[in-house]
């Protein structure tokens, strides 16, 4: 079977096993170097954890980094990697990608890797729509370089390099991709594996860019930066769960909704039974409502904060239309011929 | 054929000038073609603005293109034109200071009108007052004549006049004795879908040359015998063009699909462009976000097994310095092209210059060194974008492959190669674990070959090689991150030492009668004028020595010696003295530079002067 | 009277003439070097043709520049200039903007200068509101090095890079700007010399990171890119004027409108006496209906394109904030003592 | 105070060694203050892993601090320490190697579990095994007695023992007759919001001072004399912050208000930090999106007439290169500050090392030369900056300080200078126009001063002198964009001539017998080690002389002079010789390379051998 009948296109082509695998076997021999109680364990948990599942050969996954703590990853899959520089994974994961369409590539990045110096470079992979999945590990802090404040950190943080606080409106990653043209656009959070993981297999599935939002707990410099979105007493208040083809409502007894306010035509709480409550649709053509609902989250409280599949649409990847490319070429001109191609133009023969 | 008058010529120089929008390089391109493929051996110059299309009948806006052609083997565009073709006021007053007394100027009337005329300063009109008394003035109409004959195709006026380039070619080829039948094949084919414009511009070709044959301003036409030159097939090629034939040449050599990622830059643009339609090769061509996405790309396809390169400019190269030296800790094979061009900065984007060799020697943190080659003539790229594949490929380390402006657009006949003779280029995939112990079998990505210090390359998909590369200092054999102190010592020693032990060709040194005691050495596109300098020299009595090295980093292990063989070495170099301090630095040889950072390629004559001065101070 | 008073905060704190300046005294010495007919020229016109009406003392503006055709501009103006490198205008322009607030600080950039080189530096100058006008020459192609395909050029474009068409879907400028949290974001054409002062004022009214995307015709390497926004026989079918404050309506006649499908939720065609056409509100907080407008464009054929100022929001500069924070500092500690500054910390004295 | 035995030392050498989380870096810091305020000459060397809290009890995992204290006037933070405290075995093993034999190691009994020490490798405990018998070993339970210390806290078992480290400064302060009253309103200032933790720790440091003095196991103090100084005021000081102190006096110094455009970086990242602290000073710190934004950024404040300042480390350097090209071309004040680190690539993020040399010089397109300075130690960073800032400005042109993590992070005594007396740095912006003919007076942006050859400096918001400044080559004198050969030439010849002439203090020989053979030359952070082998040379009878090198680029005027004043050269780099490269080729000296990459200091010993080595020889 081929992974496009599987239902996940994304990995169409990823030779596959038909020995099952284990989450160890998914470990590599290398000592994990987090600081003890940092996120970044849960995510590589749940990585290692559902790899397996997909049943591909594991020689033909890789996974690319940046640099920063988040970055670390590679190291710690046993599968092939790359511990690059900062902000150039999704650059090198380009070439990768296009190049070896046996390849299921991962690139691993935080929110400084990602969209402070390689913010470019994901926003050409994510309108290429290159076929690799991306994790994006939001602290909301630079961890690796001892705790300044990050594209993503809210407004007025007092930090190492901001001690009167810091004085620009942080990205919405979300809103960003949306506005590059993404095909797959994703939010979720450490410690929740479940969510997690789900989200990763439709990441996976997805043939193109997948960006995936990982919530992650910095415990050294931004200890719970996502308190409010964990504890049992506010979750359910702030937290909005996407489903597509679902209403969208929250609260613990789904007593919120969501709609389109009729006036100002921007997305404002309602009531759960609200009949106007809109419903999720991730495969809308036009990633226009998807934008508004990465906009409901407070970008400093964190209220209304949407999780789950914003936005998951079929366009032709860059690396599948290289390559056609190159069949078509092969196909009409017939294969390389070098010694045609350096008698090729004007020639002539001294005898 | 005609009636007129031939004089038999050793060689000529002819400059087409115009604005950049009158189709001057096109003019050139096509006089070279069948120039080449009448035998003579040739070397040509063009020279643009930055602009794209400055305004019209400005200086800044002069777009020309020289053209050197002889019965004999010759090395440079040439130093002064015998003729210049000047299409409007501009082109002469920009070119006129280059021309000897005695050349003809063949200028376009038609534009030397009062208004165009003022708008370069003159203030009289030059064709008519006498100042050129020195020259062979041809002044011709060749807008009105050119309309004239094209009045039958119903054209604009502007559509019509486009086509005085042909004109002007019609009639150069009528006094050189060149064909137009190729050019009428190529009109023919460029304009396939545009029949009026086809034919107009084959109509003007044919009446200049008409022109040329009729008229009796033109009274004698010139014969140049084709060059003596060893049998073989031969085209003319251009430096960016044998480069890109390079690459996809090494590509075949090395059984690696090739993956150019680049980001355009002039003078480097059309090696991406050459590449693009290459596609049928598996060449792969991906225009990136930025030069640092470019050269990552690049990488990223080198660890999947692709053969990666990435083209670019001397701007283009300190972007990718971070992640040059990436390559460097990663060990994979890459190329870097760097055609240099004008700086510092942004500088003269669109002239030659060869001031990057410290930059590709030294641009990154820390010690990271990578071999560098560079090509001595537009033909030469072919053969050294294979050498630079081969040393990337041998010994998993990124390459700088040093081009320039002058190589890149400049063009010489070159004889085709045999495609079976090519070298083939083991790219050697680790297939199998290599450290065993006792219970088991490992992959250690840094355990290396002890011959050439080169790292296996197990790509993705190698089922039981898994393993993981980074930045970060690696332990020798494991490749684990270590920040062992001694192991960061011996890492940083092995890493050189590799590059030290590159293995390149020694140096040759041509020293005719073996009683030379000055050499004069170079590197990259001085080639030609050194050698033609040389010669001069030599015609003049000196015994000079002439050396030239392609291989910058390492150097051959000879060169120590030779320079020590000579009294005196001389270095021209297109930079305040780059070559010069390392040199120096190497061998303690007080190396005399002879330096010029004009943006453009020495003259021989210059060169002649001032090597036959070094030779009379022994 | 002050920039503000005179309803212009964006230019407030830069000094101001009574003397009445003309056109040729914006003009530098230089002669003008772009291709005859290239929509660059027009540009520069009306540049010089408003600026006078400013009234602002002209050697307190600085034009900045990357790379590229349009980015010679600062050559001709009779202001002070920079012409950087390539794509880092944004970035140099920041320093210059956030040092300086008495200065009027401009931006001059290309599609392939502003969105690809130099994506990373647009988007964190949108995010961090610095006080500039930023003006994005879009020609969809690269002038200058001889007519590559660029980040906004139509999918499968054939150029002399991509000879058998170029595989990326292109930027929406618009819609990557709202993305990075832009305050201010307008398009205008390079030929509709009313529209685009009009757009240029409101532009240097704006406080803040004020983005003006102009189509500018390339008739070199991308001629007639914008034709049937130009065309009168077309234009008024396909071009959609945003008024803030008024009905969303286009034709000839205004007999088409743009109203909110209910069920999609997206923006579509509708007739222009349709009760649901909406209306344009380009100081709406939350930036997802000017999303939604900026999605309504075809980014092949340019149908349904809306010009005019889609977005114009309040939030504070980052320059101001960096200035408040000096001054709160030196109000709450005193001026800099180096002295005091140097003594600080463990000392001990030898006599 | 006491009744034990006191005993008089000269200097001592501790170590402090535990896990990253473990506090030892302010261990160090508070023992080295209250060392300071005391009055002996000091000198420090923190070390710590890349990692920000790498797994508990690791090798990886373990922090050092290591602090030289004396009663004269010492170079290094010493080779090899006396007293060892190893919080772990992790910290006992990694550490172990560097101590010589008879040292005295102070171990937490607490940590050293069967587990803990498996996890190192340790199959025996050493402190038990008798492997450590040739060390002085003190087997102190130091978690459990600060735990016990703390009952009445009520803090938890976690909380208690991270004041550990505390209890082990005041052991170390008891033996070594330190105050502790420093560090108890240190600590009452930083936990003022936090009581139960502020008193926690005063109790820790407190009761580790009793322990030492009632212990049996502590049988003797030291007693080290305050240092011999020249009178002043005094402060400890690091190499970050002096230099950031250095660029605050600049900006006074120059009235211009000081620009940081920076992205973090170690170990450059604190100049940035303490910079965020001073904006009573006018200093506006930005922290860009990446490197390039940075110094995009100061270059744009410094158009508009601020000081423009980066710092960064050498990955930075190369992300930067672009843009100080176009710096070198705008002819604008800028200060890039290389705090360089090992490479190559990420390489050794958090250790020192001198390589960034060449990069610095050379890392750009074209040619594009910038003076370059170095700091000789932590508190000489403080000149420096204040010499990039007088050189920038004088000569509008961009500057390289290198300084490296080792000066960055390690801290010495520095004589506080008058503020009265520092130089003034003289911004002489233009004001008027400079170009006067007949009918006008224009202003021209590249009409040099004859002397500095530096280009008129002069800002927006000045009527009458707008102008525009580019990339592209530029006319002399007018600045407008210039594509001609001739001026193009000139152009890179003067802003080499520019550099070349920078007014550089002479270079100064340490040649006390005035007879040595010998020279030992170094640059930036060898300093102490070079001096500190040099004394031992000579205390062993060798004449040897040394010379240090602050000014790079230009070299002082004298260097070659005094190069060939000694028949040998010894120059020790933190490299593979890459300020040996340079001198070799600019005065075709032979000098003997001595080079170690292993991310940390020389050691005064090896460099001693090696002094008497060569001297030997001659
Ligand atoms: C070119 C370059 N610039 C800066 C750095 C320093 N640096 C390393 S990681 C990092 C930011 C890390 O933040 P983030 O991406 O959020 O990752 P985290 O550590 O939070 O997981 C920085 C600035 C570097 N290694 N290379
Ligand atoms: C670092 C660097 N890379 C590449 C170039 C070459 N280059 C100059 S302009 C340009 C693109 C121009 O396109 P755009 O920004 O759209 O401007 P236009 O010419 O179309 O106005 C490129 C690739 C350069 N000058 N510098
Ligand atoms: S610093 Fe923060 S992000 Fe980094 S490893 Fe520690 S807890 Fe995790
Ligand atoms: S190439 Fe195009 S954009 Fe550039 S100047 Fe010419 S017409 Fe204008
Ligand atoms: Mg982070
Ligand atoms: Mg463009």
């Amino acid at each position: 079977m081929t992974a496009t009948e599987l239902g996940m296109p994304g990995l169409d082509g990823v030779p596959t096993t038909d020995v099952a695998q284990t989450k160890k076997e998914f470990s590599s021999d290398q000592e994990v170097r987090w600081c003890p109680g940092c996120g970044d364990y849960a995510v590589l948990a749940a990585v290692q954890g559902f790899l397996p599942d997909l049943g591909l050969a594991r020689e033909n996954i890789v996974f690319i980094s940046g640099i920063g703590c988040a970055a670390r990853f590679p190291y710690y899959m046993n599968t092939y990697g790359l511990h690059s520089i900062h902000g150039r994974a999704p650059a090198i994961a380009t070439g990768l990608a296009a190049s070896r369409p046996d390849l299921s590539v991962w690139v691993v990045t935080g929110d400084g890797d990602a969209l402070s110096i390689g913010g470019n470079h994901l926003m050409h992979a994510l309108r290429r729509n290159v076929n690799m999945t991306i994790l994006l590990f939001n602290n909301r802090i630079y961890g690796l370089t001892k705790g300044q404040y990050s594209p993503t950190s809210e407004q007025g943080k007092i930090t190492k390099s901001t001690p009167m606080g810091s004085l620009d409106a942080p990205f919405n990653p979300i809103s960003l991709a949306l506005g590059a043209e993404a095909t797959f656009v994703a939010r979720t959070i450490d410690s929740d594996r479940a969510h997690l993981t789900s989200v990763l297999h439709a990441a996976a599935a997805h043939r193109g860019t997948s960006l995936v939002e990982i919530y992650q707990n910095c415990n050294i410099f931004n200890d719970g930066a996502f308190e409010i979105l964990k504890n049992r007493d506010t979750r359910e208040e702030v937290l909005i769960r996407l489903e597509h083809g679902e209403p969208v409502r929250f609260g613990a007894n789904a007593e919120h909704g969501i709609r389109r306010n009729p006036n100002t035509a921007g997305l404002e709480v309602c009531g759960g039974d609200d009949p106007a409550v809109v419903v999720h649709d991730a495969q809308a053509p036009d990633p226009s409502r998807a934008f508004a609902l990465s906009r409901l989250a407070d970008p400093g409280t964190l209220a209304r904060t949407p999780i789950g599949i914003f936005r998951q649409v079929e366009r032709p990847t860059y690396g599948d239309l290289m390559n056609d490319q190159v069949d078509q070429a092969v196909a009409t001109q017939g294969p390389g011929d070098l010694a045609g191609l350096l008698h090729g133009g004007d020639t002539w023969t001294v005898e | 054929m005609t009636a007129k008058e031939v004089r038999e010529l050793d060689r000529v120089v002819i400059r087409f000038a115009g604005d950049s929008g009158d189709g001057m390089q096109l003019t050139g391109d096509r006089f070279t073609a069948e120039t080449a493929s009448f035998g003579n051996d040739l070397s040509t110059l063009p020279n643009f603005p930055a602009e794209i299309r400055a305004p019209a009948g400005t200086l800044p806006g002069v777009s020309s293109f020289q053209l050197h052609f002889a019965d004999h083997d010759i090395l440079t565009p040439g130093d002064a034109p015998d003729v210049l073709v000047a299409m409007n006021p501009a082109a002469l007053k920009a070119n006129l200071a280059d021309l000897p007394k005695g050349a003809t100027i063949i200028a376009d009337t038609a534009e030397f009108t009062s208004r165009a005329l003022k708008k370069v300063g003159y203030t009289s009109n030059p064709l008519e007052d006498g100042s050129l008394a020195s020259y062979k003035v041809h002044a011709v109409d060749l807008t009105g004549m050119t309309m004239k004959a094209l009045e039958p195709f119903g054209l604009s006026r502007k559509e019509a006049s486009r086509s005085k380039n042909m004109f002007a070619l019609g009639l150069l080829s009528w006094m050189y004795g060149r064909s137009i039948d190729g050019t009428v094949t190529f009109l023919q084919s460029k304009f396939a879908t545009k029949a009026a414009i086809r034919d107009a511009n084959i109509s003007a070709v044919k009446a200049g040359w008409n022109y040329g044959e009729t008229t009796e301003d033109f009274a004698v036409s010139y014969q140049i015998k084709p060059a003596p030159t060893p049998p073989g097939t031969y085209r003319n090629i251009t430096g960016n063009t044998a480069l890109s034939y390079g690459l996809v040449a090494a590509s075949r050599q090395s059984s690696l699909p090739l993956f150019l990622g680049s980001y355009p830059i002039t003078p480097a643009s059309d090696i991406l462009h050459e590449m693009s339609k290459h596609k049928k090769f598996g060449v792969r061509t991906f225009q990136a976000e930025d030069e640092i996405a470019g050269v990552g790309a690049a990488l990223g396809a080198s660890f999947g097994g692709s053969l990666g390169v990435t083209t670019t400019s001397g701007p283009g190269v300190a972007l990718k310095s971070e992640t040059v030296g990436l390559a460097v800790a990663l060990e994979l094979p890459l190329i870097i092209v760097d055609v240099q061009r004008g700086g510092p900065s942004t500088g003269l984007p669109t002239k030659t210059e060869q001031a990057d060799l410290l930059q590709a020697m030294f641009g990154r943190n820390s010690e990271a060194p990578t071999p560098i080659v560079a090509p001595a003539s537009p033909a030469d790229c072919f053969e050294m974008a294979l050498e630079a594949a081969r040393i990337a490929v041998t010994y998993r380390t990124p390459v700088f492959l040093l081009s320039d402006g002058y190589l890149a657009n400049g063009s010489e006949p070159w004889a085709i190669p045999d495609v079976e003779t090519l070298p083939t280029i083991d790219p050697g995939f680790a297939t199998e674990p290599n450290h065993h112990s006792d219970d088991s079998a490992e992959f250690w990505p840094y355990l290396r070959d002890p011959q050439t210090l080169a790292r296996p390359w197990a790509i993705p998909g190698t089922a039981g090689l898994e393993h993981r590369v980074g930045g970060l200092e690696k332990a020798d054999g494991t490749g684990n991150v270590s920040y062992d102190p001694t192991n960061h010592d011996y890492m940083v020693r092995t890493r050189q030492a590799k590059v030290d032990g590159v293995d390149v060709p020694d140096l040759e040194v041509d020293d005719p009668t073996g009683d030379a005691r000055l050499l004069v050495l170079g590197w990259g596109s001085t080639y030609g004028p050194i050698g033609a300098g040389v010669r001069r020299a030599r015609r003049a009595g000196h015994s000079v020595a002439q050396a030239h090295l392609r291989y910058l980093n390492p150097l051959p292990a000879n060169t120590g010696e030779i320079l020590h063989r000579y009294e005196r070495v001389l270095l021209p170099e297109m930079n305040l003295g780059q070559l010069a301090m390392l040199l120096r630095a190497r061998y303690l040889i007080d190396i005399i530079g002879y330096n010029q950072v004009r943006g453009l390629p020495f003259k021989a004559e210059e060169l002649a002067d001032i090597i036959m001065k070094e030779d009379d101070q022994l």
